[in-house]
This record gives structure tokens, C-alpha cells and sequence, in this order.
């Protein structure tokens, strides 16, 4: 027996809640996250939940780590288990000396004896006066916030201040809530014994930052991108994403009288949303939809026709672990090369995979521009993981670039082109760049008009079988294809610029990266790491590759579709160099796997 | 009255707005001579045209199929999109969206529609989308070469022999009971009443059917089939004469004639004039006009003519809320909230 | 002037007939090239034919070969001008010195001076007596098979044995058609020139040959494979293999009592005739549909529902060119990557390219086996150029495996494996080739129902969120399909075992291939030649690139589909030595092209 | 005759083959405990479990979605099949094809069914494929947490107080119009009605589409909800009171009181037995049928019972003319022609 021994951890441990979801937990574990945040120091909240609604086991996860280490770990110190229905296997699994909070009636203690146990009788504890049944069932889990309030040291200050956040404008509720944190708290303190090995203490690291699922920042950055439509159908993990829009739209997105600058529709399935999209968008409106795996599947036809008729569009994929409904509520990065190339016919589509909550809200901004200036569905990638749980950031910054609407001509540009003796024709490369003009529906001027269609057609836009248009249209697509490598999100790189190993992630896996650097730099093996942002890749990831002996490529799925990306778009004397770092059980991934991992390939 | 005189030198006819027919018509028709569909352009071309408007103000879609290759063929002058198979009706809403301010129709085909489409027809039904929607129908797939479509009628016979074993799937019938509020039958070949559905169904504020039988020359006009040019000049049943009196001046008082004539005025002023055939059908009455599709089903009647009109619904741009300008070209600072905005946003969130 | 010169070529030209589609010449064109094919003279045929249905222009090319060439030739040696919208432009692109055949009133003797013309006054010529407006303009097109027959002294015994069979059961139509025979022979022996350069001499190539589609081969195989269950939606150019099926089982396919052992289905859209297929995969039947590449987008989502939940299923996608709607009566091999990974999610799919149309009849067949045996969606993918056009081949063989349906337990052996104390596992890997067992719903045996769902789920077919059921299902997946590996069709070699260079390609591109290696080894160009027939890739595909110095892969189109397959699956360290020949202008690809090309690279 | 027993220690009830209840029950449920749906699983086990049906005869499908899940809930003994969103129809047509003796059901929800199903829905009624079909009715997507469904009412209000402009999509009015040949309504609470409709869906030879409402207690069923307990319980108009009487054995005579009753036979000699109760509704009726569907739109009745039933046409099945035995086990010579076969298409190629 080893519990409560060792030396004291302080700000770097993870606590697990276990519930059943449907009970009311989300505050409380809310709660108890922000409490922590608000003592200055690092936190990150991850939900692992089933794929129903009410009744089924869920896990919450806490990360404490001083470092500003985000990612899950797989290890867990403190476990409150709630569940009777798993509570046994999940104390099973916890490592020798670890921390168990439990509710009374579920006699823990008996499973096994090497860890530090704390009985709570949480029902009688949530006894509060003139509350309901129901409702004292759901104080019981606020109990349990107080219990490890007081085990940790949290400051009272702060969790009352996270209460009165978190049931804002609601009295009556502020006030039983902060009777039941307060009876935790109280019983902890009077009969259980001391916490010794782990505890909070106040730091600077959180000062002025905020907490955001990485959907809604994407719905922020949709807001502030003036996106005008919005069509949807509801999918998880990408519902919140419109929703979070709707609700941030109807407070900020109305005029003085009342009157919308968008408009929402909730389609009747994907196909209806991308057709709404591309509709939307060849009439001039910023465009928007979001989904997930079994979307993107339903989206396929449309996409093409975006493709190839050049329809501006964002599309966010907010990707959870398939094939087929796979497991909706589990993350996974296994979109990507089904996104790259979606639709059947050659096509390529621009791609970009937000890694922080800061990047999905300024890349769906971006996703909108890129959307306009190259005149094609754009994919903004996200992950369960990073879409849906808790990430802490600095404030997002107010857009410094204007709204780029890109190559369209309206009717006074038309006017112009005419005294100039010019024509517009739809699919001409003017520029050289690949990229043609485009004008609106609606344009009163005689040169505006033209004829969109998914069917062969030549530079005037007109129905044409020639097999010299066809190649003609076909290679400027790749062409404007190859413009955009130079105007996506450029890589981001870290880390040793002398390393012989290169790393490269992308999307929510630069959640473990820095702390797997940490650990490889620990142990004596030295990486330059580089983050890709977009497909088309820039010029940076290949010289990147050019630069390293070895590159490991860590992405969560199975057949290494990131790897496959940059095996078909590197020199082929490099791809030697490419191994792959998976992984794909439906957890976000943890940096000691990856370490781990990449030691052993290192031999 | 009857003076015959011998026209003057003429300048080119125009319209209200001081348009000839040119920008109302299209490219060259690449479909089978004869063909129904044909028809059915010459009558839209019309219909915008003696209504003025102007063509950039309009935008034409389709689906795929012979019949969405139309909006190719008439209104040079307004924005086209051709579409993929069966799911115009998203594309449709997503322009819609865009700019309100669009005259939009669609053209599909029977199997646009009722096959592949079926699901998108029905929500567009349900939102009321403000947009004239044509259904071309000629009970086959002509473009893929004549299989039976959704609405060939039960025991119609296929060019090569079979026999239709299926149900018809009636787009009217199913358009009322959704709640369509402008709903109506014709035939390509039945101009006058055509024309006359074109032009209320584009004054018309909601989602506008028009299930417009239109033979296939090449693969359904054959002996056997009930979408053959005989068989629906031998069976068609008009249920009024029906004509559309636009309403453009605001004073111009609508004149109509008393006795068997029934009008309707539309939210615009205009007014549609039915004048009583076999009985006197009021196609603002839901149950009877379900009741009356629901016989002509039973008795294979071929019924024409405007089967149904709500002039209450609010069209889909309208539950919107939208502001008044067309949202595809506001400034950048009607649709980017300022600083104050996004800071309000960050401190909720610390 | 140089026309009627020089050499006389026998049994090796090419023949253009120019007409608008829906004016009839289908059936002259027919007689034409069957007359000279009961020659027995090797021919194939090619119809140019636009995406509409009556009044545009439409080439039909016959191509005389005494080598058996059977790809498109860019060159026509013999152009039949019947199109007076096209009939300009199609004179100028005729090389000097080639032949024209043409209509009168188009007076194409005044377009150019370096050809030889024969004009001939069609109209009056079809005007037999006793046959209305209709018939005569039909009767044109035969006459110009009369003239032609008569310029290249095509034997007139085979020509109305031809007629003969065209008409068949049609007395008053043999008839009247060998009248117009008749009177353009007799015009053109009369009014019209020898034609000295070019003529036909019988051969004995032919003998016992068929002539037939490669979409009615498939039928044929999908036939004979004991198909059970048809759900299609029409779409150009797959629509007449189910049209053929269709046609071929109600002829073969019914019983003594007249019922049927097959079931059809036109389903309402491509996402139906998906669903129809696996559902009847699942409850036990052959199950097959047929497809281009819209459907293929639209069928995404339930393919991956297919793979995760393993349902076999025969998925035809004669391919057409896209992206898009793009050109639906042009060829392309455009869906070759998309086939082999579609749906989101990490997903594999077993594909077969058919490269002759006796392929076509075998892997139909095939492909029913082994989407029994692997429990899985197959593609077969074909082309338009292989699907719609007439390919001479052997008659095919009575198929001599029996039906392979695959590890299914019927009551009998579930009631074996309970006598044995054992149990039945939906999802386990009993054999250890990640291949499962399945039952059949309506086995009348307690232990023979199990529950399918997309979803994650354990091998006892139990829904299960565990991360390490969801790795381990996702694993085997794998594992069977590289068991695939080596039960696929295996790739075919020829040429020269030692040369340096290898040549890879696959499908239709068969057809010019020996052409190209007969040309390249003229040229002093030693190559091995390995066409890939199925996915995932066998072992002598590896062994193959492993054995050459560079490896050509050649195909139709534009982003090197297959290459970026074989990046993916061979070592390394050879990626380097795969360049890329491509065509994608959706002709059918001609040896010369390649040639040239191959050339070019080769410097 | 009203004499209480004491029970002998019984053997297990069982049914007309001999089987307990057991094998007709499924999983434990994984949903909201109150859930409708999970009254409808227990009805379900219910009807066949009495109307003695092999388990192992029985094909349950399903869509995705709370309602979706429930088949994994009944009949263990029994394959079933949780396939993609919306979709589920085709895969229940292609299942029956393989093995037209299997008794198929389908579940699914009314955003399964009436959004993103529309165009499978509308099409399985129109080939009226032999299964039964539910929609488990809620009118909110309950699995992704509570948006409008196709079904809500206009000025339904949501939990987050949101009021649904849409107007409702009317399974049974749509599946009528299409031709269904069996069409009944219910509620998840009136058990007696749902157990009788139930067994006549399961006995009922073509598409037999029964729309039940059935309350998400987590998402809908709160003041302001027209899908609640509270609102459904109050609003319930049932248009008679049905009772099934299985036709057994061929002999015996089915007993029907006479008077205020209407019975209506089947096609294997069962009998449903009608009391009347407002009026005397003829289900056999469409015309009726539709109007009456139609006032009570219009009135804003929940009408349940058995709306509309056809005898006559022809399940899917039969019109392809199928061998007898199952096709998924036909034996090779069945299916494959023999050489002579071959010969002769070669020969033709020749
Ligand atoms: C997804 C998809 N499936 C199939 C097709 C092939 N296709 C083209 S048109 C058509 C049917 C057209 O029928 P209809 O709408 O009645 O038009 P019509 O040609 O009869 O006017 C089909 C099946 C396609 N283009 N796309
Ligand atoms: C293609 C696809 N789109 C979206 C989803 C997400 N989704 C799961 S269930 C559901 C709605 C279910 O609503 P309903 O059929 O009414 O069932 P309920 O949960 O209300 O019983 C949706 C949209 C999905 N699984 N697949
Ligand atoms: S095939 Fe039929 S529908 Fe198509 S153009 Fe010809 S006549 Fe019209
Ligand atoms: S969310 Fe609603 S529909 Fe789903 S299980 Fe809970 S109560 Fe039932
Ligand atoms: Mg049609
Ligand atoms: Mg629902």
C-alpha cells in the first residue's frame, strides 16, 4: 500500500469523473474545471461520452498540468466515480497509489487495496432543503466539486465565482448549489482524511485567457467572416458548430431593426445542405455548412459539381471515428484523404486542419476568403476532439484583413470591360493564375450572365464535348490548384532546426506535441517538428522533408492518410523517409504514446 | 371591327420595359424535333417576355435530364445553373438565400422529380421557396433512353413492350397535400392555358408546381402509353378556361366580366379569371381540390388547369427575416460585427 | 494531289462514318462492320456519340485490322460525310490523301483538293419504291454501306448474310434493306472511281468469333454467376448492363413455371439501388447493381456501411468522364482511386479492371465470388470505351468453378458447432484470415441471429464503444483485405522478361497496349508489359516494378489514379522509378499516343 | 363464473409455438428512461409474441436515431439490421427480395423517416414492399439532441423556446396519397390500440405504415410541445376502438358482434373488428380516408386508429414473379443456365 505516499504533485495531475451521461454532471464538472482555471493555472476538460442520450456511462476528463500540457493523459490520478454501472472496471484500471472519490453505497474500497480511497455519502450530502428529488440529484454531483475542492485546496473564492458563472442570472440555483459545494466541502473537511500527494496552487498562466470548444470558435470565426448562409443538418459532433453560429449569429448578426444579415436553414439532409451551399454561393452569398463523416459521404455528388463548376463553399468536416456511423462520439482525423479528393473524376480540394482552438476560429474565417478567391468548396477539417471539448486560449483577435470576395465582376466592372472592348468569359484564365472571374446572379448589365453546369463546357461557359476544352478545363483546375499552395495557412514549425528526425502533425494532434517533443528532448532524442495547416501543401513542408533524415507522421487513423497526402506530392527520393505514427482507438491521443512510439521505431 | 390593315414598317416589337423577345430566348435546342419540351420553352420565353421582366432579374435552374437541358434554351440573359441529378431544389434555396430579390424557376423532369428528387421536391414544397418549379413530365427517363419513370401510369406500355406494373406518383397530389400553395397541371401542347399557369405562377410570392404533361417524341408517344401527344389531346380535361390579368399600375382598375367568371385576385393586384367549364371549381378550396384529384385518379381523368392556390403561406425568404437588400453583395460592415461585438464575445468566455 | 496513290493497303484502315444520332445509321454501321468481320477479317467498333438524344453529331469508327489492333486510331483512312453540320470541319481534319466518301448536297469536293471524294446523291438513291419518308431516310445509311462495300469489295454474300442478321425475324425489312445494299453498289460500281488504295481480302481471323459490348459480357457473367437480386438506376453508360442482365435472364433466367429466379429493382436514385444490394447481400442473395461515376459519389455512404458492417455486394462503375456530370458519353478511368477508398472513414475496397470483354464476363462472375467470400462491397470497374463499344473476342467459356458463396452456416452447421460446444461469433476471426463467419436472416436455428450495424462493434456483434474492440475490428479489416491479395485476379505479363522499362496498365487501356509494344520494339524500345487487374495489388505487381528500372504507368486520367495506388502500396524505395502516361481527353486512348509519348519520356 | 384461483406453480406462459416470451424480447434498452419508444418495443414483443411468430422469421431494420436503436431491443432471435440514416427502406427491399418469406420490420424516427428518408419512404409505399414500417414519432431528432423534425407542428415551441415556423409533413396523409395499403396512426401510450394495429401491420401483406407518436421525454415533452405525454394524452380522438382476430385455423369462424361494429376481413381470413365510436369510419374508404385526414389537420385533431386499409394491390414481392423458395438459398442449378444456355447467347454474338 502506497497511497498517499510519495512526494506531493502540485498543478499536474488529471481527474476523471465517472457518470452516467444525462445526469447533470456537465455542470459540475464545469464548474470544477473553471475553479482550477481561475487560480491562474493550466486546465484542460475532455468529455468522453456515449452515443445516446441519457443513462450510459461517461467519463470526464481534467488535466491540471503547470506546464500547459492540453492533451489527454492516459494516466488518471484522481477518479470520482458517480457510476455504479463502472465503477469497478474503472477503478480496476487505475494505477497503484491513485486517488479514488466514491459514492458511499458503491463500497469501492473492497475492489482493491492499493489505492487511497474517500467515501462520500453523496445522496445524504445533496439532502438540501426545499429542493426537489430531482433536482438533489443533481446537487449530488455538485457535492462532489466540493469534496475535491477541499481534498485540492482549491480556493472557496474562485468556486463560488465559477458557480456564479455557470448559473448566471439564476439565484435560486447559484444559491443551493453553493449550499451543496458547501456540505462537500464541509464533509471532506471534517471526515475524510487529508489529500497529500496532490494539490492546486495559484499561479499566472491563465490570466485573461479564455475556455472555448473548438466548434464554437469556428462558429465565432463564421460570424466575423460575414457568412450570409448557413445550412445544416444535424450530426455529432458538428451540430454544435451551426448552432454555436445561430446563437452568436441572432445576438450579433441583426440590424437595427431586427432585421437578419443571414439566413439559416436546416436542411432535410446533407445532400440538401452542400446543394443549399453551392447555391448560395453561386448566387454570391458566403456559404456554410458543417457535418461529419457520414455527411461528407452524402455530400460526394455535390462536391464534384463544386469542383468542377467552381462554386465557392466552406464545408467544416468535424470528424469523429469511422467507417460508416462508426462511433460518433469518439475523435478521429479520418476524413483527410476522403476530403482531399472527394468526389468521383480527378478532383483535388483545398483542405485546412485547424490544430488550436485559436485556428478554427481564424481559419474558418479564412476557409471563407479561399473559398471566394478560388471559387471551390474548401474543406476546414476539425476532430471531435478539438470541435468538442473544453481548450483553453489568449482572446481571439479582431480580423486584421478585410472580407476578400475575390475574382467577381459586378456591373460596373462589366461596364468597364466593355468600353475597354473586352469580354467576360466565365472560365478564362485571365490572370494566369488558374483562377478565372465570376459574376452574380442578379447583375443588370447585359455581359453578366452566364450558364453554370457540372457537364463539359469551354472557356464562354458553354456545353462543349471537345475533347480540347475538356483537357483545357481539367489541367487549369490543377493549376489553380497549385496557385493555392502559396495562399493557404503556411506549416508552422518548431523545434530543432538541426534534428536529423522531423515530426509532423496536423489538426487536433498538436494537442500531445509539445509535450512529446518534451519527453523525446528528455530522453536524449533531439526533433524539428512541423505542423501542416493546408492541402495543397506549401512549399515549406517539402523542403521540411528535404531537410530531415527521418519524418514520422503522427495522425489518428488507421491507414495513415496524411502519410498517403505526402507520398503523392513529394519527391519521390524522399518517400523513404516518411514513417508513420498511429493512432485510432477513438481517445484523444496522449503524448507518452507517441513518445513512446517513435522511441521504439527509433530503436 | 374586323378592319384588316397592311402594318407599317414596323420597329421591332418590345415589351413593357421596352425589351424585343431576343433576351428572352435562348440557345438552339439540341432536343428531338418535336418534343414536348420545346413547348414548354416557347411558352416561358412568352410568359417573361409579355410579363417585362427583366431577364437579369431572373435565375433558371435545373436538374439533369432532357428536360433540365431547357433552361439552356430560353432567357440568354439571366444567370443558368444546371445542376446535378434530382437535387435542383437545394440549389434553388441556396439562391433563394442569397438574393432574395430573385425571380427563380426551376425545370425538371419527371424523374428529376419524382424519382431521384423526390425527397428536395417535397421540402422545397414544405418551405414554400419562392420559385416557379416545372415538372416536364413524360412518364419516362428520355435523356438515358426511355425507362419508366415514377409517374408512368399503372398498365402503360414502354416503347419496347413491358408493361408498367408500378403506381403513379401523382406531383400534384402530393404537392397539395404538403401544402403546396400554388399548384397546377397543363400540357405542353395546351398554349393558351399554359401560358396563362406560367404567368401567375411567376407572380406568384411561394413555391409554384407546375406538373406540365410534355411528350416524349422519341420514347413515349407510342400507342399504349397515356403520355403520348393522342392520348392526352384525346383525355385532356381542362377545369376552367383561365386567363391572368397583371396588375401593373397601381390605379388600373381590373376589369372582369360577371356570369361564369370566377377571379382571384393575387397579394400584387393582379387577377386570375377562370371561366366555368364542366363545373364551377374554386382552386382556393383544399379539400375539394384534393377530392377532385382524388376522383380524376379514380376515373383516369386527364384534369388541367390551376388545382390549387394559398395565398396565405409565407414564402420561405420571408420566415427568414431577412434584411432588405440581397445578402450576396452586403458591405463587410453589415456582416462583420465590430470590435465591441467580438470583445463581448471573448469575456463571456473567460 | 495525291489521292488514289501510292501503295494499296489491305485489311488495315480505319472507317468514320459522320451522322447526327437518332438519324439510324446504327444498323448500316453494324452490317458494315460485321460484313467485313465475316470476312474474317479482325474489326472493332467505336461510337463517338454526343450526350443528348437525336440531332448531334455522332461518328461511328470501324477499324479493319489484320493484326487484331483493336484501340482507337487517331487517324481515319475513310471518312462517310452524312452530317452537313459537321461535314466541314470533319474534311479538314482527314490527313492528305485520305478517302471521303459523302452525300452530294454537301458538296465537300470544294472543301479541300488532297483527297480522294466519291460523292454519292443518298437521297435519291434510298428511294425504294413502296417505303414512306421515314424508312428512306433510314434506307440512306445502308446505301453508303452499299457504296463503301462496293469500293472495298466487301464480299456481297457477307454483307446480306450481315443484313440477314440484323434484321432478323424482319422479312420486309431484309428486304427493303438489301435493296438500298443494292442500289449504292450498283451506283458506285457505275458512277464512282475504283478505289485503289484500300480494300478488303478475306482472312481466317474471325472464324468463331463473337461481337459483342463489354457491358453485355458483364450481364452475361453476372447471369451465369447465378445473380439473384438486380437494383439499378439508369445512368449513362452502365444503364445497358442492367438492361442486358434484365434481358438475358428473362430469357434464361425463369423457370418451368415461368418464375423467376432473379428479382429487379429500378430503384428511385443510386443511394437506393446501394441500400437494395446490401440488403439483399446481407439477407443472402447475389446482389448486384450497376453504375457511373455520379452514382459512385452518392453510393459512398452506404459502401462504407458495406465495408465496416461486411455485406457483400457487386458494384459495376463503368466510368464516363468526370468530374461531375462532366462528359457522360466520353470514356475515362476517373474513378479508379476514388472506387478503391470510398466513404469516409479508413475504408479499402477490392476492385477488378476488366481489361478485354471476355474479362468482363469472368470477373462479373468473380466478382459475385468474392464479394461472398470476402463478406464485402467489390467494384468491377469498366469503361465506356469497353462497356458501349463492339469488341471481337472468343466465345466465352462455361464457367468451371462452382458458385463460391462464401463461410455462410446454414441451421445444419450452426446445429454442428453447437453439438461441438462451440459458438458462433459474427466478428471473429475464426481462420485466422480475418475473414468471419456469417448466418442468414431466416435460419431456423437458435444460435443463428446476430445484429449489423454500422456502429462500433465487438465480434459478437455487440454494439460496443470500447476502444480496444473498435482497433481490433478496424485491424482485421485489414488483415482481410490483404488476404484479398492473393485471390484476385493476378496481373498479366507479356514482352520482354529482361527489358528495362516496364509498361503498366489496366481496364480498357489493354487495347492499344499491344499496338504500343509492337510500335515501341520497332523503335528498338525493349519493354515488359504487366497489366494490373485488381486491388488490392498482388504480389507479381511488386515483384514486377521490384525486377525494371522504370515503370510506365499508363491511363485515362488526369491525376494518375492508379499510380498514386501502387505509391501507396509498393516498397519505398521504388516509388522513384514510376513515371506517368496519361490520357483524359475522353476518346478512347490509340497506341500512338502512347507510343510517342513513352518515346518523349525515354528521350 | 367470476371465481378466483389460486395459481398452480405454473409452467411458463407460452404462445401458440410453444415459445415464452423470452426470445421475442431483446437487449436491455439504452434510452431515456420514459422514452415512447420503449412502449412501442414492448408492444411489439407483445404482438408477435401472441400472435405466435417464429422469432427466426422475423428481419427487424432499422435507420439511425434514438428510435432507430430499438430494434436491437426486441426479438434476440431474430436478425436485425441498424443501417445509415434515412436508408433503411432500400435495405428492407433488398432483404426481402433475397427472401420474400422473412417478416421484415422497420423502425424508424420522423426525422429518419420524414427528412432525410423522404425519398425512400415515398418510394417503399409505392412499391408497397410487405413490411411493416413505424415511424416512432417525436417530431425533435432525439439522438442529436432535440432540433424540429419534418413532423413538428407550426408553433410548436422547442425546449430552448425556439417556435417551429415549418409546417408539418403528415406521414400518414403522404403515405395515402401515395397509395399505401395500410396507413394508421397512434399514440405510444394507448397501448391497447397500438398492440391491435400492431398485429394487423404484421399480418397486413404490403407496405403497412404506422405513425405513433411517441414522446421524447428529454427533448420534447414539455408545455408548448404538441408530441408530449400531456398534449398527445389530452388530444388523443381515436376513430374506433379495433380488436384482431388472428384467423388460426382454417376452420374456425370468427365470432363478430353485431351492431355497432364494422369488421373487415383479410386476405387470410383474419378479422379486424371496428367499434365504433364518433362516427362510424369506413377504413377501406380512400376518398374518406383523405378527408377526414384533411379536417383534422385543419381542426388540429390527433386522430388515431386505422386510417386507410387496401386489400387489393399487389405487395412488391408478387409483381416480380418469384420462385417460391427464398432466393437466397437457391442451389446453383437454379440459378445458373446451363452450357446449352450459353451456347445459344454465344451463338447469337456470332
Ligand atoms: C446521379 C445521377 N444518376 C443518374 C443520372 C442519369 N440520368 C440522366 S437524366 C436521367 C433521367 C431523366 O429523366 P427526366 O427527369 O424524366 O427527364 P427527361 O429526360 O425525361 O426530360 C437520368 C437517370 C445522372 N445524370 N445522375
Ligand atoms: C447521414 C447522417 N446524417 C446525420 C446523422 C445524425 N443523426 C443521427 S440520428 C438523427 C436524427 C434522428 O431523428 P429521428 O429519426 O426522429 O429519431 P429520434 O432520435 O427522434 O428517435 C440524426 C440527424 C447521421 N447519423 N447520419
Ligand atoms: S428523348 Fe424524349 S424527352 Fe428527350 S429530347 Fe427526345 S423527345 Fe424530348
Ligand atoms: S432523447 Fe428523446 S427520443 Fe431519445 S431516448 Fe431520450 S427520450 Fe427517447
Ligand atoms: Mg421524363
Ligand atoms: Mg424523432
Amino acid at each position: 500500500m502506497n497511497s498517499g505516499l510519495g512526494q506531493r504533485i502540485v498543478n499536474d495531475f488529471s481527474i476523471q469523473v465517472a457518470t452516467a451521461n444525462g445526469s447533470g454532471s456537465q455542470s459540475s464538472n464545469n464548474v470544477l474545471m473553471r475553479s482550477i482555471f481561475q487560480m491562474g493555472i493550466p486546465v484542460s476538460g475532455k468529455n468522453l461520452f456515449p452515443s445516446n442520450i441519457q443513462g450510459l456511462p461517461t467519463w470526464f476528463t481534467i488535466r491540471v498540468n503547470k506546464d500547459g500540457y492540453v492533451a489527454r493523459r492516459k494516466d488518471i490520478d484522481i477518479l470520482i466515480c458517480m457510476n455504479p454501472e463502472t465503477a469497478v472496471e474503472d477503478v480496476k484500471g487505475l494505477a497503484p497509489g491513485s486517488i479514488c472519490v466514491y459514492d458511499a453505497p458503491l463500497r469501492l474500497n473492497k475492489v482493491r487495496e492499493d489505492l487511497q480511497f474517500f467515501e462520500c455519502p453523496f445522496a445524504k450530502l445533496a439532502n438540501i432543503p426545499d429542493t426537489e428529488a430531482r433536482i438533489r440529484k443533481l446537487l449530488a454531483n455538485m457535492c462532489y466539486v466540493g469534496v475535491v475542492a477541499e481534498l485540492l485546496q482549491i480556493e472557496t473564492a474562485e468556486v463560488e465565482s465559477a458557480i456564479a458563472k455557470q448559473f448566471k442570472g439564476k439565484a435560486k440555483a447559484v444559491n443551493v448549489n453553493l449550499l451543496a459545494i458547501k456540505a462537500g466541502a464541509d464533509y471532506a473537511k471534517n471526515n475524510l482524511p487529508k489529500l497529500t500527494r496532490y494539490t492546486v496552487e495559484r499561479m499566472d498562466k491563465t490570466q485573461g485567457k479564455i475556455i472555448i470548444e473548438g466548434n464554437a470558435a469556428a462558429a465565432i470565426g463564421a460570424v466575423m467572416a460575414g457568412c450570409t448562409v448557413c445550412a445544416w443538418y444535424p450530426i455529432t459532433p458538428s451540430s454544435s458548430l451551426c448552432e454555436y453560429f445561430i446563437a452568436y449569429a441572432r445576438k450579433y448578426r441583426h440590424e437595427a431593426d431586427g432585421k437578419a444579415t443571414y439566413g439559416v436553414v436546416q436542411a432535410e439532409d446533407e445532400l440538401a445542405s452542400a446543394g443549399m451551399v453551392l447555391g448560395a454561393g453561386w448566387a454570391g452569398a458566403r456559404a456554410m455548412t458543417s457535418t461529419s463523416g457520414p455527411g461528407m459521404s452524402l455530400m460526394a455528388e455535390f462536391v464534384g459539381l463544386g469542383y468542377y463548376a467552381e462554386i465557392p463553399g466552406v464545408f467544416f468536416d468535424v470528424q469523429r471515428a469511422g467507417p460508416s456511423t462508426g462511433l460518433p462520439t469518439r475523435t478521429m482525423q479520418g476524413d483527410v484523404s476522403f476530403a482531399a479528393t472527394l468526389s468521383h473524376g480527378d478532383t483535388k480540394h483545398i483542405c485546412l486542419y485547424p490544430g488550436t482552438v485559436q485556428e478554427c476560429y481564424e481559419f474558418a474565417i479564412e476557409s471563407f476568403n479561399l473559398a471566394e478567391q478560388f471559387q471551390t468548396p474548401i474543406f476546414c477539417l476539425l476532430d471531435l476532439d478539438l470541435g468538442m471539448n473544453n481548450w483553453m486560449a489568449d482572446p481571439f483577435p479582431y480580423p486584421d484583413k478585410p472580407i476578400a470576395r475575390g475574382k467577381v465582376l459586378d456591373a460596373a466592372k462589366l461596364e468597364e470591360l466593355r468600353a475597354a472592348g473586352k469580354t467576360f468569359e466565365r472560365y478564362r484564365d485571365v490572370d494566369g493564375d488558374g483562377i478565372p472571374y465570376r459574376t452574380l446572379p442578379g447583375t443588370d448589365h447585359p455581359m453578366a450572365s452566364y450558364f453554370t453546369r457540372g457537364t463539359g463546357h469551354n472557356e464562354k461557359a458553354l456545353y462543349s464535348e471537345k475533347p480540347d476544352d475538356w483537357v483545357h478545363g481539367l489541367d487549369r483546375l490543377v493549376k489553380k490548384f497549385d496557385t493555392a499552395r502559396a495562399h493557404v495557412p503556411a506549416p508552422i514549425l518548431s523545434g530543432d532546426k538541426s534534428a536529423e528526425i522531423g515530426l509532423i502533425a496536423y489538426g487536433s494532434t498538436e494537442s500531445p506535441m509539445k509535450e512529446t517533443t518534451d519527453i523525446l528532448t528528455a530522453k536524449g532524442i533531439k526533433t524539428e517538428y512541423l505542423r501542416i495547416r493546408a492541402f495543397p501543401f506549401a512549399k515549406q513542408v517539402h523542403e521540411f522533408i528535404a531537410r530531415k533524415k527521418r519524418v514520422y507522421i503522427i495522425e489518428q487513423n488507421r491507414d495513415a492518410q496524411m502519410l498517403q497526402l505526402l507520398k503523392l506530392d513529394i519527391n519521390p527520393a524522399e518517400v523513404v523517409k516518411l514513417r508513420s505514427v498511429l493512432h485510432y482507438n477513438g481517445l484523444p491521443v496522449d503524448a507518452r504514446s507517441l513518445s513512446d512510439e517513435i522511441m521504439r521505431q527509433e530503436g | 371591327m374586323a378592319e384588316v390593315l397592311t402594318a407599317p414598317a414596323a420597329a421591332p416589337k418590345t415589351n413593357r420595359i421596352g425589351l424585343t423577345i431576343e433576351p428572352y430566348k435562348g440557345a438552339e435546342s439540341t432536343l428531338c424535333s418535336g418534343c414536348g419540351h420545346d413547348s414548354i420553352t416557347a411558352q416561358i420565353v412568352k410568359a417573361y417576355y409579355e410579363l417585362g421582366v427583366p431577364p437579369h432579374t431572373v435565375a433558371k435552374l435545373s436538374g439533369i435530364g432532357c428536360s433540365s437541358k431547357t433552361p439552356a434554351y430560353f432567357l440568354n440573359k439571366a444567370h443558368g445553373f444546371n445542376a446535378v441529378h434530382g437535387r435542383m431544389p437545394s440549389v434553388a434555396t441556396g439562391a433563394k438565400l442569397a438574393n432574395k430579390h430573385l425571380n427563380v424557376i426551376g425545370i425538371s423532369g419527371d424523374g428529376d422529380t419524382a424519382s431521384i428528387g423526390m425527397g428536395q421536391y417535397v421540402h422545397l414544397v414544405r418551405r414554400n421557396l419562392g420559385m416557379v418549379y416545372i415538372i416536364e413530365n413524360n412518364g419516362v427517363y428520355g435523356l438515358t433512353k426511355g425507362q419508366f419513370s415514377a409517374t408512368a401510369d399503372t398498365g402503360s406500355g414502354s416503347k419496347k413492350g413491358d408493361v408498367n406494373e408500378m403506381i403513379p406518383i401523382d406531383c400534384c397530389g402530393l404537392a397539395i397535400e404538403l401544402g403546396c400553395t400554388f399548384v397546377a397541371r397543363s400540357f405542353s401542347a395546351d398554349l393558351k392555358q399554359l401560358l396563362a399557369l406560367l404567368k401567375i405562377a411567376i407572380h406568384h410570392p411561394g413555391t409554384a408546381v407546375l406538373d406540365i404533361v410534355s411528350p416524349c417524341v422519341t420514347f413515349n408517344n407510342h400507342e399504349g402509353s397515356t403520355k403520348s401527344y393522342k392520348y392526352a389531346k384525346d383525355h385532356e380535361m381542362a377545369l376552367h378556361d383561365i386567363d391572368f390579368i397583371e396588375h401593373v399600375e397601381p390605379t388600373t382598375p381590373v376589369d372582369v366580366a360577371p356570369g361564369e367568371t370566377r377571379t382571384i385576385e393575387l397579394h400584387d393586384g393582379s387577377v386570375i379569371r377562370l371561366k366555368k367549364l364542366a363545373e364551377d371549381y374554386d382552386p382556393t378550396d383544399r379539400a375539394h381540390a384534393m377530392a377532385t384529384i382524388e376522383r380524376a385518379r379514380h376515373e383516369q381523368l386527364f384534369l388541367t388547369g390551376l388545382l390549387y392556390l394559398d395565398r396565405s403561406r409565407r414564402a420561405f425568404a420571408d420566415t427568414c427575416n431577412l434584411v432588405d437588400e440581397p445578402l450576396n453583395t452586403l458591405a463587410q460592415d453589415r456582416v462583420r460585427p465590430n470590435k465591441a461585438a467580438l470583445d463581448e464575445i471573448m469575456n463571456s468566455l473567460k
